[in-house]
């Protein structure tokens, strides 16, 4: 138990540096992309979640577990799909016209 | 090697994943590729869990899950895709919130499963394991209900500008000593209702932290409460010995912390300020700024007199904002330039690095208009520039050319760099009305009397420009 | 145990991305300076000899210990102690005439 | 908390510490500081590892312990200290060596305790364990005999040039399916006296490996064994269930690997091609190219008709390189060069990225004489300059001025960029001999009609040319 706790913890710490390093090195202009596209991978609380229910007992637990698991799959899935769509906007080249439509249509928000 | 070998392998490759998606973002080439591994990545660890046998075996809760997971699915895909990019923001401070939801009732529910003597974990656990869960539950309530309030704030459900009462002070100090003495309490009894009674008073916070923070802000208060719930994820993590959560809630918990750093850096101001600068002088100065606007006369000018104007003059420099976003009138602007350019005058977009509502909004506009990029000039490079302009073309900018961002101390974007078309020989404005930018906050250069305003959308203003123009 | 292992290569992926990230950013004028840095880091496994010869048992087990406590301390100690002389020369700015002496001693090999 | 847990803690520390080292090289500034911080951490470590009880309680180990550890610093610190800057690689070489060795005995003897059944991991050891140590102790080995004959090289105490011998490949061949084998019996059998025979080809494997290197590149191949050390070092960390071993080994692993790549890099060459170039052309390439040097005759010129040649030439270009630093003459050279510009001379310094023995050796030397960094050019600034200099003076450099590198691809530096001295109206050597560099390859440049050699050590060389030109 104590062995595993200090394991996750020396995860924890080599993660801090991983995400600090790696982020220092991505420019302002995809700072939106970043923040929406590392608010997708929080959203892998799913998998918790799913356990959560899983084992979950008594009316309470489930309750909660289905809640969060409903929750986490907002976050996950959303997240990921709007950074696509941002992601798609910030390729737009000074080459490439075909994109314009695409572009309006993200604007005024109508469907494809 | 036993199936749960498997799982984890499958996990760690997951969490590679999610590190290679970051990594990819470090340039705009591979950020959508990096994206896509991140999502491949995720679905992979999904998938795997279903293998994990209390999962598979869950029976009725299994039909639930697939049943949430489903809805969740149908409500969030469409919510995507349809948003305005002007609402990323938003959007993001949902999605944001709803996971930090999600970290907090699992570790709450932990610690159901940790008290109920019918949990496998039966007794009493270890301190160091109620911390977990309680940084789970804390952290991720403050984020849920702090996202919420960042919601409504930039949706306009309520006004963006620091709201601000009486006491203030006050109650945080006592809800901060409240939720302290419960974690206290918790760590030593272990106690299921006082942990429930933690959760609500974290709901409390979150929102007496967000509310005093002005709307020009609330985009880095939102990357903020992002990396709270990357760490509620990570603890949520510690309290399931689940080493993809905890990396993956770490990765976002610093990068998000950084990022955070960067944005305030970006709008030159300071994280603190940014956060706590509304207890004081902020709340006399936001007094009249209402963005109801005041009543003092503005010279309005015809596109006629404005394109002659423009037509003879030496420099113009054009100012886009958010408004040039919602107009969709990059195209038009384009069109005004060119036929400027060809009369022979100088002609340069000038680019504020918060100008629209996401880094880089304008340059991605402009961009998709087919502007050269050596017609963008940066703020820094536009400044000293400006001076020897004859107009400045503000089309659909506002807070981004505000003065008070230079001279008024209390002013809630005081301290941001701003664009300065007021040194310019004549300031045109293109808005719909006296109505203020993002920050909620009146703008003197609208009274300047060397500024005309042309009221209307910026699309229709311009192409009556376009022709007068012409005709000039 | 098979916990364990997966704990265990979990720390190893992420030092991997550590390690990268951090010598992608140093300059080439320092790369000597790092490998005789990294030399000396990996000389920490003197940890691990002193472990192994705690608990050695017959006289192999204890030659092999202290043979590997004894390069252990070499590779440890030397690296340190050679990297830091490499830096001090590489502190050497063109205001301060005070090092010379030092440099030639470094070069000339004689001791201080 | 237990015992375990808080030297675990330490040891997380101990790790952080050493990243920080790593981190601290990004910039001369800090570099020396972060180097410190690391050699703190290693303290720490080793301090908190007596209080592992089976160590604190070894006995009559413990004394062993600690006279290993006073002889190992009692050696290394004077040895450390003394070497001569010129000789670093060598240094590093070693401490490198005995890094994996350490690392290989760590493997060996915990699989001896695995096996024995006295060990309180009695019975055969899972086969993932095995291997395990079957990697600690082949790339341990490996490391060590491979960075014994790498300093026998740098150290001159065999010919640095490639080792080829008939039958290279098919001995390499046989030696490489033998270790297969044995790794999968050992794997199967979990036979100590197999895992004893696997050593030692490993460490033949070393030999067979760097032989055929050049001496040139072996600064390139200390680097990759580094991170081979690192891995060994890794390796056994997972089967000591050490995470600092495992952190640390993992660091130097991939950072040596990265550094190999840069390093070859900047001598324009493949890792595979340093590597393995030596089975081929090379061969024939190297045949009359030993260092003894050939009889052909060359200019030579005195120290007078040189100093008046520079006196009154227009630009000259200094190339200095590993002389420059045996002879300790950076001062003299700027003395020179101070002279030559207060005549109205043009001059500049042409500094090549692996001039002398270090990266960046150049550098620091000329720096230390208080050049002026304004003029030092980078060979790619430089060259083009090269065809208008009147005289290129050559203090101590070769290899890196040597034409065979664009001109000869069977040689050991093919394809290494040099500074173009060929170029100038008038190049100038000063040297002791016709002895080779690094590489230990013949410069055709010392025949070339353009050229003038002053013999002698760089220092006096250059003292005469000083008055020489005073005279001037
Ligand atoms: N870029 C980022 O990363 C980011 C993120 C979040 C927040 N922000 C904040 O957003 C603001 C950006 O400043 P900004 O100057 O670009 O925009 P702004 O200050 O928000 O002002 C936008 C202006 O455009 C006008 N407008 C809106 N729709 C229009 C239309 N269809 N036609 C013509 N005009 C229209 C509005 O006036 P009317 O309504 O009267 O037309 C308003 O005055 C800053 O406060 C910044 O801090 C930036
Ligand atoms: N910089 C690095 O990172 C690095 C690392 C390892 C290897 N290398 C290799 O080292 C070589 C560097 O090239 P280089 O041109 O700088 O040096 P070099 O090719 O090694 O040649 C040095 C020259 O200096 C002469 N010399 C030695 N002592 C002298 C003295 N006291 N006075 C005058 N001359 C003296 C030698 O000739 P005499 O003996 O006849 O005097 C020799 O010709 C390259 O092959 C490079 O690949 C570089």
């Amino acid at each position: 138990m104590t062995v595993g706790i200090i394991e996750l913890l020396t995860i924890f710490v080599l993660a801090i540096f991983v995400g600090n390093e790696v982020v220092s090195k991505v420019p302002s202009i995809l700072h939106t992309p970043l923040m929406s596209g590392s608010n997708a991978i929080h959203g892998i609380v799913l998998v918790g979640t799913m356990v959560i229910l899983g084992e979950a007992q008594g009316t309470a637990q489930v309750v909660l577990g289905f809640l969060a698991v409903l929750l986490a799959t907002l976050n996950v899935v959303g997240g990921f799909v709007v950074t696509d769509r941002m992601l798609e906007m910030f390729k737009a080249k000074p080459a490439d016209k075909a994109k314009a439509p695409v572009e309006g249509r993200d604007e005024d928000g109508s469907k494809p | 090697m036993t199936l749960f070998t498997w799982i984890d392998l499958v996990y760690l490759l997951a969490a590679i994943g999610f590190i290679l998606a970051l990594k990819g973002l470090s340039s705009p080439k591979h950020a959508r590729r990096g994206n896509l591994v991140g999502a491949g990545a995720a679905l992979l660890a999904i998938g795997m869990t279903f293998a994990v046998p209390s999962v598979r075996h869950a029976g009725s809760h299994l039909i639930l899950m697939v049943v949430a997971m489903v809805i969740g699915t149908a409500v969030a895909v469409p919510a995507a895709r349809r948003v305005k990019m002007t609402a990323m923001p938003q959007m993001v401070a949902i999605f944001n919130g709803v996971g930090g939801g999600a970290a907090a009732l699992v570790s709450m529910t932990a610690f159901l499963v940790f008290t109920s003597t019918s949990g496998e974990v039966a007794g009493k656990p270890a301190v160091y394991e109620i911390i977990e869960v309680v940084l789970g539950v804390l952290i991720g309530s403050v984020s849920l209900s702090g996202s919420a309030i960042a919601f409504a704030k930039l949706q306009e459900l309520m006004p963006g500008r620091p709201v601000t009462y009486p006491g203030q002070q006050v109650i945080n100090a006592i809800v901060g000593l409240a939720i302290l003495g419960l974690v206290v309490t918790v760590a030593v009894t272990a106690n299921v209702a006082v942990l429930v009674i933690l959760a609500v008073l974290a709901l409390v916070l979150g929102v007496i932290f967000v509310l005093p923070i002005g709307g020009a802000d609330v985009p880095v208060l939102i990357s903020l409460l992002n990396s709270f719930t990357g760490l509620a994820v990570a603890a949520s993590g510690f309290t399931l010995h689940n080493n993809l959560l905890i990396i993956a809630g770490t990765l976002v918990g610093a990068s998000g912390t950084l990022l955070t750093r960067m944005m305030s850096k970006a709008m030159g101001r300071s994280l603190i300020n940014i956060l706590f600068s509304a207890f004081g002088s902020v709340i006399t100065a936001t007094g009249g700024a209402d963005g109801t606007g005041d009543t003092r006369p503005v010279k309005t000018g015809t596109a006629e007199d404005l394109g002659v104007l423009m037509a003879y003059a030496s420099k113009v420099v054009i100012i886009p904002g958010y408004g040039l976003a919602v107009a969709q009138a990059q195209h038009v602007v384009k069109e005004l330039a060119d036929l400027l350019m060809a009369r022979g005058v100088d002609v340069f977009y000038a680019i504020h690095p918060v100008a629209g509502r996401m880094p880089g909004h304008m340059n991605v506009l402009l961009a998709e208009a087919n502007v050269p990029y050596d017609e963008l000039k940066e703020m820094d490079d536009a400044n000293p520039e400006m001076s020897t302009a004859d107009v400045a073309l503000v089309v659909g900018a506002n807070d981004t050319v505000n003065p008070a961002a230079q001279n008024t101390p209390g002013s809630p974007i005081f301290g941001m760099p701003i664009i300065h078309a007021d040194l310019a020989q004549n300031i045109v404005f293109l808005k719909r009305s006296m109505r203020p930018g993002f920050a909620g906050i009146d703008n003197e250069l609208l009274f300047d009397p060397k500024t005309t305003l042309l009221f209307g959308d910026a699309k229709d203003s311009l192409t009556k420009l376009v022709a007068a123009v012409k005709a000039a």
